[in-house]
């Protein structure tokens, strides 16, 4: 049988899909015990024994000045920054792309200005971003929301701008007025697409957001990875992005089911 | 991903195995500090490669815009000395079983760090603010020891952890009030209307210090590499501490090289105390006074939690002064101060 | 009432209308037919609004036609084209829902029971009762066709332009679809202009025939001339009856 | 007319996007000249007259050490490493992405390395990639290809396998192999989207650009501008940033033209 | 040849095809015929090897079918769907391409311009010799049609798969594609299931009529019955002078 038509079951693409990720565990730890056998206090590739140890302390033990769990806290603060960046991402992108896609005057008058933003660095910029947001969280959440709606709005304008131009011609000789094609015919077929583009952004937003902390915080999971570098405290480096990635497979396989369920006829079609 | 695991492990090895036996090429990691600068301009000056061909040798001056990475990278063995302060010397490579030498005692503060604050005019005004600064660094130690004059604890004050990068853009928001920074940013800081500096490096002069450490497998195989680099040092030394047109050419060249101007740069260098006498660096290396200071700072440092998890005690790690004294764990020794080369300049046996 | 006074329509070089002048009167059932590709459903384009013609005037009633299509017009495309994200019903019912609810473009209470009857009874009389709840991409080629047709009618429009509409069903649903667009016809006076491949139909269904295709060739430049109007036969108005006779008998000469 | 059948002319769209452009520009310089009058020496917001000279400077001026013109040498070596990182990121995410849209096994089997990869913010493991790449031009590439090349790829893919299930059936139908229809259907039919996504990877790309020329270089668009940073010279930040933006423009606009003249299929369906 | 048994095809819990048992003797021309929805398509897609029963086997010379489609063979699908980055003459050499060139999948030199040669004869077969260089975007419905149409008997397939393929086409076309089948079906000893809403058409072509329907209905539950075989008509083979003369004259009883 042909590869492409091969088809894979649930338990066998389980345990397909793991093989890769074991190979990099058991690398990681094959390549680890070497450099220990040469130095045994190697701090750039500790052992796992080393990192649970080092995390055990973060994990369990309260910070003896803030009395928190210094992980859970860490966790705390950067999925509701995460969260809310992405929440007004999405809505901003969601509106934006919707106009930009459907209304062409719209289009022409913001096009240049979105391309423009979307291709300056804000991280280039971030002078300016202090001066306007501040220090605090909102300076955070902001640089996310710069850093990733760009793409979202740009991806999902062009997504409208393609759906097949009879669909519209159809909902105008059924009366649709923009306000009305608007909301029955594009944010609709937007909605799905959206996701998508929400589970593609997930690493760019972590980006962002682990680059706000590393730039002024006092908690988060990125301020501790930055603040232990200083030491190079990979024990405790390695652990924490692992987490982040745990975290943010989590949230994709919830988005992408969401979506499944929500958006049927989206998948439906693509049988 | 494999072949991540792969490049990984290689690299591991390669640098692990390689300090031993001589070699003739070397890289050196450096940053923007005033203090530093020297190396740069000797690099370009041709002074660098003017005593490697005397010795035999390749130096490469490796700059690393990120402070933090360039000694990172040292401790992962991808340089083989890099210039560093000497808190982030025993934190860094030292606690993370890297045995280094310091071999040249360049420099301490002497105001190029500073505690800042907006409408406050001394260290009791901080008390209950928000303070701004690079966790962990220096400005942590200035900053405990600022608090610790004046009567004051850590825990008096709530740190926010901010890029040396990001802090002078930071230091303008309104919402900052007080911060610890470095030159050049600290410069551009004072510049914020409002502003005074209640707490300077020169207030605890010569416990901020700024060497240039090697790798000590490294120097014991190659003890050129010591040789050259002490050479390269003090002629450099001896050739911006003129006070005449070329003495004045080589502080431009190097204020250019950080990016700023002949003025700020002969500014930062008012509060940078440069030992230019290599008779000076090795007493100050030999008096029982850099003792003291290291044990302040290793006190500090184990209270921080730098040395890891893994480290019980203040003792964990160990340092080598020279006339055999030591602190720490005799056993575990990973920072020593070696003034041999210092010495031979001194001696003007390069 | 809708007058096409010459019309072309050309893509870059390519001429494919050319010379086109009608004069289609307040309820007349007009068929087109004519060889593929030549030019069918370009005319209906221009007629809908949805491309503007390179050359030529279209006015109606007298005044030029808006180069954009509203709800005076409805439409069957010849590829099914139905919206793939709402169900049988939902595509049926948002004609009616954009009309009663300007703002939300959604229907809630009685209105909406009113509507969902009106969508129910329409897709009932194109054979699809048992399909409320199909989304687009579970229907057969067939469903989809008279879905759009359903989403068409309801609306009732003063000019319904069909595009091949029946080119994908059977000859007992297409005999059903023909009594319910002649019924519908009657009754709200439609101005329809439709496309087909069957010649039969043309003639049963039509007031008026209209033949499309090339007046000349140039075998080196093919794309030099366009289609025009080749016949243009008016028949007279079929009663009811007649009509019902000619379907269920079936014998046609075509 | 309604709003969504407006059609906009060439020039009129030129002076409606050119708006927006310069209105931003106009609320700069107000916001500037306010400042200054409260503090002269103001340096976050400076003046147009202080960036041309402190541009002139860089432009024109050879520096006495080096004998390079500033500007051009790091416009010049952030572009080669820009160009190197998004060459082997699209090409990697062509090959990748082609395989695992069009091959089921091989999309079971990388796929949740691939996710991985792609939540995995790659800064905060920068320690680790300058281990690995060292700390020449290697790592900086690098940093541009783990950065947008899972985006890429992931995106990629995703269209692949949602081609139309009919194109592949009937290509086997006309007895392609998988490695036929790889070449012969997915492929050419991958190339528009993959320009598409390379115009939305720009502004990414710049910023892990920025970011890795911020922690190890000698020269670069993002090396001065985070050398200066240090000395709140925005008057030379502001010219490099908007020196950014220009370039990635002409790039997002080179690359949509490319598609239209190659990929004239995908543009003339969306009429 | 190919040999169903006890076929069903479910789509959740909705049962399409019901018990279908069907032997289709090689080199038999075999019309598909029955209302909108009933499955034809589905039957198609099952024998073409894309979908598979949910029940039953279906076996090809005495071997159960493989489970993935290859070219033994070929489908013109219900909405034409040709490939929309190539222009005519690439989607109909693609298929002597892919043959010719098992690992560039592209011919050059004189393979190049003899497949290039029989493409444009065999687009020239489907009216289509004006229209080398449109891509697919550029071509009316009709035009597409005809292209998927060239494209599947380029490769002359063993077993053929038509999914209504002349059901855009106008009558003068249509006339002349049922030549071109027949006589390709005549001359490689093809196979051919045909599925077409056009009866007169079905007994025309086919030497085998097959009448897909519903066997029994229930009310409350439409989807619990699926559509079975209700008529299988097998015709006496007609002469090529015999279906000449039939659409010449075009007169037949629908
Ligand atoms: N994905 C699906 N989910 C549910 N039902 C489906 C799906 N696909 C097809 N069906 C149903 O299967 C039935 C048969 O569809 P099929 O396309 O085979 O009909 P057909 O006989 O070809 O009709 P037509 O003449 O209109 O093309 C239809 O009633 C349709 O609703
Ligand atoms: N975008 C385009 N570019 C170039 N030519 C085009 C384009 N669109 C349509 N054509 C040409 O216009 C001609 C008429 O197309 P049209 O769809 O109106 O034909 P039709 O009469 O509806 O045919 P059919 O009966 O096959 O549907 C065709 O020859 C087609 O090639
Ligand atoms: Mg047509
Ligand atoms: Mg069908």
């Amino acid at each position: 049988m042909r590869w492409v038509n091969r088809r894979i079951g649930r338990g066998q693409a389980l345990l397909l899909g793991g093989l890769p990720l074991a190979l990099v565990v058991l690398g990681y730890v094959v390549a680890a015990a070497a450099r220990h056998a040469e130095n045994p206090a190697d701090k750039i590739l500790p052992l796992p024994g080393a990192m649970a140890s080092a995390m055990a302390a973060l994990l369990f033990e309260p910070d003896p000045l803030s009395g928190e769990l210094l992980f859970w806290a860490d966790t705390l603060a950067s999925l509701s920054r995460l969260g809310i960046g992405l929440g007004i991402a999405t809505l901003s992108a969601l509106l934006a792309g919707l106009m930009l896609g459907a209304l062409p005057p719209v289009r022409a008058f913001f096009s240049p200005l979105v391309t423009a933003i979307a291709v300056i660095p804000p991280i280039a910029l971030l002078p300016i971003l202090f001066i306007i947001f501040g220090l605090g969280e909102t300076a955070k959440v902001a640089l996310i929301v710069v850093g990733i709606t760009p793409f979202m709005l740009r991806d999902l304008a062009g997504h409208i701008s393609a759906l097949p131009r009879e669909q519209m011609v159809k909902a105008l000789t059924l009366g649709a007025s923009s306000w009305q094609l608007l909301l029955r015919v594009a944010l609709p077929q937007a909605l799905p697409r959206l996701i998508e583009e929400l589970r593609l952004s997930l690493g760019p937003a972590w980006v962002f957001l682990i680059s706000a902390e590393a730039i002024a915080a006092d908690v988060g999971l990125g301020y501790r990875i930055f603040l232990v570098r200083r030491y190079l405290a990979m024990d405790v480096i390695i652990p924490y992005v692992g987490w982040i990635a745990l975290l943010a497979v989590a949230m994709d396989f919830v988005l992408s089911r969401t979506s499944r369920l929500a958006f049927g006829w989206a998948h439906k079609a693509r049988r | 991903a494999l072949a991540l695991a792969a490049a990984m492990a290689v690299a591991g090895c390669s640098d692990a195995k390689s300090p031993a036996e001589p070699r003739t090429e070397f890289n050196i990691g450096w940053s923007i500090y005033a203090g530093w600068m020297p190396w740069p301009y000797a690099e370009q000056a041709g002074i660098v490669k003017k005593w490697a061909d005397k010795y035999g040798l390749t130096i490469k001056f490796v700059q690393v815009n990120d402070y933090v990475e360039s000694v990172n990278q040292y401790t992962a063995g991808k340089l083989d000395g890099v210039t560093v302060a000497n808190m982030d010397a025993l934190t860094i490579p030292a606690a993370g079983g890297k045995d280094t030498s310091v071999i040249i005692l360049g420099d301490y503060s002497n105001g190029n760090d500073a505690v800042l604050l907006k409408g406050g005019s001394d260290v009791a005004a901080i008390k209950g603010r928000k303070v701004n600064l690079v966790e962990l660094s220096v400005s942590h130690y200035l900053l405990a020891r600022a608090l610790e004059t004046n009567g004051m604890k850590l825990a008096d004050v709530k740190t926010v952890n901010t890029a040396d990068a990001d802090i002078a853009s930071a230091f303008t928001s309104p919402a900052v009030t007080a911060a610890v920074a470095w030159n050049p940013q600290l410069t551009a800081m004072k510049g914020v209307p409002g502003t005074t500096a209640v707490f300077t490096s020169a207030d605890i002069p010569g416990e901020i210090l700024d060497l240039l450490v090697v790798d000590t497998a490294t120097l014991k195989a190659n003890p050129n590499l010591g040789k050259a680099l002490a050479g390269i040092w003090y002629e450099t030394m001896a050739l911006m501490a003129r006070q005449d047109a070329q003495g004045q050419d080589a502080r431009a060249a190097m204020a250019k090289l950080a990016g700023t101007t002949p003025k700020e740069f002969e500014s930062q260098l008012s509060t940078t105390f440069l030992y230019t006498d290599p008779k000076a660096a090795v007493a100050a290396m030999a008096s029982p006074e850099l003792v003291t200071t290291m044990k302040r700072v290793r006190d500090f440092s184990f209270a921080q939690g730098l040395f890891g998890q893994g480290a019980r005690s203040a003792d964990a790690v160990g340092m080598a002064f020279p006339g055999g004294k030591t602190l720490g764990d005799k056993n575990a020794i990973t920072l020593r101060f070696d003034p041999t080369f210092m010495q031979l300049a001194a001696d003007g046996k390069l | 009432m809708l007058r096409l006074s010459n019309v072309w329509v050309e893509y870059g070089e390519k001429v494919v209308l050319e010379r086109i002048s009608l004069d289609i009167a307040e309820g007349a059932f007009v068929s087109v037919i004519g060889p593929s590709g030549a030019g069918k459903s370009s005319l209906l384009r221009v007629i809908l609004g949805q491309d503007q013609p390179s050359r030529g005037r279209i006015t109606l009633d007298g005044r030029p036609l808006p180069a954009e299509c509203g709800p005076d017009r409805g439409v069957v495309f010849q590829r099914y084209s139905v919206f793939p994200h709402l169900n049988a019903l939902g595509n049926t019912m948002l004609g009616l829902e954009l009309a009663g609810a300007p703002f939300t473009a959604r229907l809630f209470g009685s209105a909406r029971r009113a509507a969902r009857a009106q969508a129910e009874e329409m897709l009932a009389a194109v054979g699809l009762a048992d399909s409320l709840h199909l989304y687009p991409s579970e229907m057969s080629g067939g469903m989809q066709q008279r879905l759009a047709i359903a989403q068409a009618l309801i609306m009732r429009p003063r000019i319904l332009l069909l595009d091949e509409p029946f080119g994908a069903l059977d000859p007992g649903i297409r005999a059903d679809m023909h009594v319910l667009i002649t019924r519908l016809w009657r009754e709200f006076g439609l101005t329809i202009v439709m496309v087909t491949h069957d010649i039969k139909e043309a003639f049963a269904l039509g007031t008026r025939v209209i033949t499309l295709d090339k007046r000349r060739h140039d075998p080196h430049a093919p794309q030099r001339y366009g289609a025009g109007v080749i016949y243009d036969i008016a028949l007279t108005r079929k009663t009811a009856s007649d009509e019902q006779a000619n379907e269920s008998t079936s014998i046609t000469i075509d």
